[in-house]
């Protein structure tokens, strides 16, 4: 029997010592460049930190090669971030410049700090989900080959949060993001009455669904679907493989803005829907990235200094954000969900 | 080029952005299963459609959780994929790693699974992209030799995670790495042997700036503070204004309780203590000048989750301050009295924060041995449905 | 006093406030039915329960409504308020009566009724207290005879009502009386022939002020407002600020979205007229300075109302702007549009804003024939719940 | 058969010749005085307008003394305010002081413009209604005598607006006013199953529930309540009148601040909790006139000129409110209904 519940590795045995000793006590940090953090303990001691973009979905001959960076000039350590991004540590100032250097040449992008647009947070689509409406890394990765210049800059008003989930599950970040990319699928689930029968346990089935779409059919031991009810969630499919929802021709993206997690300035806030539809166009999806990019410069043209995207809508107002955007406002845009009402304008206040 | 088996997915190695494709790629030159998942991915890209089926029940020894099942809708087109499973492996807190420990971790995948990883999940974890339900025991077997313990799945704690927190960060209030090492270990039965009605996350960041996303993500959220004020170095003030600082612009227009207030005759940065809220902001634009406050611990958010299925919820202020200092029984136990009430009243595929808006957070707190208080809400109830109690009315007639 | 039989109602009679118990007591000198309210009242000032039963349906020839059926509970005891239903008679619109009006409509009140009277109701009536079920009909004869008709009750359109207006205000950006009146007249047939599924209400404000609380007390509120820019007379500013006016705090530092700035070298008050979203402040504060813009109409809310059943709602944009002058054929026909689709759709009991909440505000746009515009939310949905239409999606497979 | 359908009498036979004249053309206006307001005309026109509290529930014989008095100063025309206060309307400026006099004699309160407590709108309650838990003139008249000086004053930093209601129903502005009280019961409905079956239609019962409390009970062709699920709205005994709520013991009132009405500089406010309950003391009601009082107290010192109670609270915090007023908050504070998680506090920002 495996050695088993002994949990993860002890951190203290993973961080460089500059670390171990300054810890707890930094005293400030500096941005000197894109991609590069600056943070200087109590003791006056100075670590670099020098963040690099990544795949997130990565092999591990590149996690090697990483390491043999990390060898020669981080002392053998190395960190993720939270949003997938690697950072080098490096103590020695001496080894910056070098580092920075052998980065570029191997064609690396460092950025991602500051008033950036940092890594995508996403999910597992076509590669290994069973739910998904889209595929999320091939839409990262059309997307920020066309946004890296605002990765490996700081020009953006305020830090730039994307993130892409391949269904409404939205695993990762999606529901307060800046910028959010969820798939969705939009033809209601096809049920295999057999298969719902053999393998579903049908109370959980109906009790899945957000809308209560699903009602009993004893006959066959199995569901049907009111058609007026159903919003296309996929929730149901998560629970029985007998009610596939994935349409090829049907399913596509949405876009949704305006959300942030930070505590900063103003309350955490839920990404709202900008885009309902537009279509899965892969490898390269041009219709997505074009939206973003539009989305990214409007935000980056009008909002003020330090003023994340949803500050930015909040101060201008939604009917500014549809008219700036170009974006048509329909009633796809409108809740009609639990909590509508509270999505109301009760005022007569707003921009004509 | 035109004979290339993967067209589309060649397009995806163009540009700037690092290639996941190319990775793929890698991968494949070396393992079956990664030639084949290339293959499998470039027909959904053709297709426009996904070909995983649902998961099966498959595991390893002692632990009920850590693996996801994955199966091949096109096994017989591409059968090295008939089986490819994801070990979620519990990242080191914080995702610090030897170069030594990442190496021994690649060896092992590389020897028993497909040499691919998400380096991270969108939860923390370290995750293995793909082997048979042959190796994921001796997988697993060999990790666990190297040090490495499988992070969670299914209806119980999914592996906690926080940001870097004092290892290197000025603004953190709490140790948020140990409290997630800790949290981990003391909950690990939780997590390896899920048998709660639905998942429940656990993620800390050192400061209100979130990092960690933890209100956003994580059932229970630990967001360090402080409950004395913040410290302003009025020279350093001076400095950054100097240097031709916005001051007006970036912090005392962007307070949001307006507590602070430059006086450009004095050169004084004026603070209201009583009315900061701890946003960060002022500290976060001025990291030489603002400090936190001393008497550091953390505010406690419940029921942040994704939009399945009553509604997306930001974590509600459940404990508005409490210290988090090793060895963090009050917080244990907090976690305990909550993942209890939890694991006898949710209905299955409920999360926490469905549940408390099902009963009721007055029901909720009570359940749990909890003080109501105003931090709780943004305000308080509009409507007029208000319960009492047979204790709280006099029986008569 | 001892031998008083109303002590407690007697005890509020004292005090600065104007007495409704010397009310009640004035018209108990003259009819038996109010001094047995007061004394049935003032049992309920003893037992601390009221001893009114539930009405049954009563009225006058031809009507459905206007008259709230009213029993008494202890008519053995007071066998005078035995039947005590109310008359709403419809007020003047803007409440403005002559005296000689007043005087006919209290000689037949005085004749029929108890000599009591609520001026008004809080819908707007002008309410007749306390009648029989034999005098309902003489009474409301005399009354037609004089001009009076009468106002709403039950399933039906209720009672307009609006603020003073262009009568009194120079901030009234439509004619709310005349408007009140024209409705009215135009919908009386749903006000006396209640047929719809609950009440409906309407009430009209000259302006954003909202005098008349049309935007949290009716289904159907006509806010005036102006769809050109405020008009600033900066003379006029300086006036206001020469004379010790604080224009930044009470002005410049109240405007929502901060679209004023006060230049004090230039003694100019700067304004971007882009964001003013006519909230009226500046112009409430300033009313010698500021005026309302010239190009005049009305915004229109929707699904004001009380608690009962799923929560009070305070109206809701429906349309951001319309022209509201006479002879209003285009607000008649949306009210048309919307009163049918209540008509047809809604549940009993069920108000206007319940049922847009329980079909969704698309599915009611479409009913009604408008269309969606952001000035609607606050904020779009946060849920990825949308619904696609058949035609919407490509039919395959 | 008697005339019908003729619809209100016409305004415009109704108004003074000062009002016909300027009708639309009003240039500007000022309070020169508490309960006193002058309005200017494009012409030059002056009007007087004095406001007089009124207890809303009167007599013949009030309204024939006001008739008089407005015969005496004012051409025979007289108005009624949207919050039951009674205006004069003086367009002859030599006879604004002799009326100031005359209603002064009598003892009348001239006031409720500007930055001052108004009348209260209010409801039946024992005068008239058959579901009050509380009664609403009583309450007013008990109020307002110690009021009254924030009536025929204007020192408040803006206006306060109050509201009674005798049931939840609330027939008034409480949902949207400054200070709000509401009769409130809490315990539940008492079933008389006879009389369900005779007279109440048991599905309309059972819809009219808000917290799904009812469910039939067919044997006896009636209804049960879920004890649990109650929280004693009265609504059921709307709709049947055998299912009594009102208790003499449990009734009482309960509190409600910081609503408004207005889109002036915020949006409209709902009336959130302040106290969730005070008992029924006729016929002064000592705790709920102390209460109501010590409220605008707190309110008058705290706030800033122009501030009303909600956007007082809105600056300060609710935690800050009930810190300043002493008032415990309790579960009862905290919504359960509906829409309740969008009242939960969903940031790390607060007072301590
Ligand atoms: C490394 C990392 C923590 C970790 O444990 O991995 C981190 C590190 C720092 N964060 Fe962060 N944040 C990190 C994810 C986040 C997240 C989470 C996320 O993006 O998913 C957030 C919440 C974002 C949101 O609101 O949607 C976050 C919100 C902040 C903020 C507040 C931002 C704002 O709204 O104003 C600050 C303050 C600041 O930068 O002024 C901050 C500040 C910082 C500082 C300056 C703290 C410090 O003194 O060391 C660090 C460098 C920031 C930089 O990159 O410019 N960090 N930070 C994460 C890097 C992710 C990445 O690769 O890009
Ligand atoms: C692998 C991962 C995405 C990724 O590529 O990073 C993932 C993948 C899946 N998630 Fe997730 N979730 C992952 C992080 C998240 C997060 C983010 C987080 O934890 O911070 C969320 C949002 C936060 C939350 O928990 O609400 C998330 C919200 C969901 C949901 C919706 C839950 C809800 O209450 O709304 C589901 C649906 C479900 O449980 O049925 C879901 C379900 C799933 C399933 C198990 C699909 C299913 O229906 O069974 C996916 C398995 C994919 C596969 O085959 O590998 N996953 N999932 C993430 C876990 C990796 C890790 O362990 O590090
Ligand atoms: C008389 C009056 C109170 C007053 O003293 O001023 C009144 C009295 C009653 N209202 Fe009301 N409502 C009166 C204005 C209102 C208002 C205010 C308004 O119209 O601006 C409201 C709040 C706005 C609204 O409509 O939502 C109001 C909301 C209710 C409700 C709750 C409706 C809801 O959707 O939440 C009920 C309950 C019901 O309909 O079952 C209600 C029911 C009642 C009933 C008919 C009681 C009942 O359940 O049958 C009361 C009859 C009392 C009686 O015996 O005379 N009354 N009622 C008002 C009408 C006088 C008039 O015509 O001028
Ligand atoms: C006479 C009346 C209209 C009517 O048709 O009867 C009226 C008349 C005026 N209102 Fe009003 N309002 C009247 C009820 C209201 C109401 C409704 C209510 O109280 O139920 C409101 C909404 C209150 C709320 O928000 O809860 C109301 C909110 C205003 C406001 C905005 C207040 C604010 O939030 O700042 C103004 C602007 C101002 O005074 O600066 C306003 C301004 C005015 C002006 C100055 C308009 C004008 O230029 O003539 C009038 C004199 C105000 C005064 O008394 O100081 N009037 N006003 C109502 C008098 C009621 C009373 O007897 O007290
Ligand atoms: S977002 Fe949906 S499709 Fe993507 S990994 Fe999560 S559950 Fe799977
Ligand atoms: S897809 Fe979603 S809304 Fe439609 S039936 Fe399934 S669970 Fe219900
Ligand atoms: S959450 Fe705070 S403590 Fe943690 S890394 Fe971010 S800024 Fe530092
Ligand atoms: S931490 Fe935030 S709330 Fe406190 S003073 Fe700084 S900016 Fe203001
Ligand atoms: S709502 Fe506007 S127009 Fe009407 S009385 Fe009030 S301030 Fe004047
Ligand atoms: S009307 Fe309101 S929004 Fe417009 S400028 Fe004046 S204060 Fe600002
Ligand atoms: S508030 Fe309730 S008790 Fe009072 S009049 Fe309205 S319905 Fe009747
Ligand atoms: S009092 Fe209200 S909550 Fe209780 S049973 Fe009746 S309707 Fe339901």
């Amino acid at each position: 029997m495996a050695k088993t519940d002994f949990g993860p590795p002890d951190y203290r045995t993973m961080i460089p010592p500059v670390i171990a000793k300054n810890y707890g006590k930094w005293s400030y940090h500096e941005i000197p460049q894109p991609g590069v953090l600056k943070h200087v303990g109590e003791s006056g001691d100075i670590l670099y930190s020098v963040r690099i973009a990544s795949a997130r979905l990565i092999s591990t001959d590149w996690i090697k090669e990483l390491c043999d960076i990390a060898d020669k000039y981080c002392g053998g350590y190395i960190r993720f971030t939270t949003r997938h991004n690697v950072e080098f540590l490096v103590s020695d100032e001496n080894q910056l410049q070098p580092l920075l250097d052998d980065l570029k040449a191997r064609g690396y992008l460092v950025g991602g700090t500051g008033n950036a647009i940092s890594n995508v947070v996403h999910t597992q689509g076509w590669i290994h989900c069973h739910t998904p409406a889209t595929d999320a890394s091939g839409l990262v990765k059309a997307m920020m080959d066309e946004l890296h210049g605002y990765f490996t800059t700081m020009k953006m008003p305020a830090r730039v949060r994307l993130a892409v989930a391949c269904c409404v599950n939205m695993c990762g970040a999606c529901h307060c993001s800046d910028i959010a990319i969820v798939g969705i699928h939009r033809t209601i689930p096809r049920i295999n009455h057999e298969g719902v029968a053999k393998a579903c346990e049908v109370p959980s089935v109906i009790a899945a669904c957000p809308t209560g779409a699903i009602r009993p059919n004893p006959k066959l031991k199995s569901v049907e679907v009111n058609k007026e009810k159903c919003m296309f969630c996929g929730n149901c499919y998560t629970m029985c493989p007998s009610m596939e929802i994935a349409d090829p021709v049907n399913d596509g993206v949405s876009i949704w803005v305006g959300g942030k997690v930070s505590n900063a300035r103003t309350a955490p806030k839920f990404s709202r829907l900008a885009i309902p539809f537009l279509p899965n166009n892969p490898p390269r999806w041009p219709e997505v990235t074009d939206a973003v990019k539009h989305l990214v410069e409007v935000y980056a043209a009008n909002a003020r200094a330090g003023e994340r995207m949803g500050e930015w809508i909040d101060r201008v107002g939604w009917e500014r954000f549809f008219k700036l955007t170009g974006i048509p406002f329909t009633e796809k845009h409108i809740d009609d969900f639990t909590f509508s009402p509270t999505t109301f304008r009760s005022t007569s206040q707003f921009r004509l | 080029m035109t004979d290339s088996k993967t067209p589309r997915l060649d397009e995806l190695e163009k540009g700037a952005w690092p290639s996941f494709v190319t990775e793929i790629k890698k991968a494949a030159a070396k393992k079956a299963n990664s030639q084949d998942l290339l293959d499998q991915l470039e027909l959904s890209y053709k297709d426009k459609i996904g070909y995983w089926k649902h998961g099966g029940i498959v595991g390893v020894k002692g632990y009920g959780g850590g693996v996801i099942g994955r199966y091949s809708a096109k096994a017989d087109q591409f059968p090295n994929v008939k089986e490819f499973h994801t070990l979620r492996v519990n990242m080191v807190p914080g995702f610090f790693y030897t170069t030594e420990a990442l190496r021994g971790l690649c060896e092992t995948w590389d020897k028993f699974g497909s040499g691919l990883t998400n380096m991270h999940g969108s939860t923390g974890d370290l995750v293995l992209l793909g082997t048979t339900t042959e190796n994921l025991q001796p997988c697993f077997d060999e990790l666990a030799e190297k040090g490495w313990d499988l992070g969670g799945s299914g209806g119980g704690l999914r592996t906690p995670s926080g940001c870097v927190g004092m290892a290197r960060c000025e603004f953190a209030c709490i140790d948020s790495m140990d409290f997630i090492q800790e949290v981990t270990r003391h909950f690990q039965d939780a997590i390896h042997r899920p048998a709660w009605p639905y998942k429940f996350k656990i993620k800390c960041s050192g400061c209100a700036n979130d990092c960690a996303a933890a209100t956003a993500r994580s059932d229970f959220a630990v967001i360090g503070t402080w409950c004395d004020t913040l410290k302003i170095d009025q020279n350093a003030v001076r400095e950054y204004v100097k240097g031709g600082f916005n001051i007006d612009a970036l912090v005392v227009g962007k307070c949001p309780t307006k507590a602070l207030e430059y006086d450009s005759a004095k050169q004084e940065l004026k603070f209201d203590a009583e009315n900061c809220v701890r946003c960060m902001n002022c500290i976060d634009m001025m990291p030489k000048a603002i400090k936190t406050g001393k008497d550091r611990g953390a505010a406690i958010l419940i029921g942040g989750k994704a939009p399945v299925v009553k509604s997306a919820f930001i974590g509600w202020v459940l404990v508005p301050f409490m210290k988090v200092d090793a060895p963090y029984a009050e917080i244990f136990d907090l976690i305990t009295r909550i993942t209890e009430y939890f694991d006898e009243h949710a209905k299955s595929r409920e999360r926490i924060g469905e549940l408390i808006y099902r009963v009721g957070m007055g029901n909720f707190l009570k359940g749990v041995g909890l003080t109501p208080q105003p931090q709780m809400v943004s305000a308080p109830r509009a409507n007029p449905y208000i319960f009492w109690q047979d204790e709280e009315v006099v029986k008569h007639g």
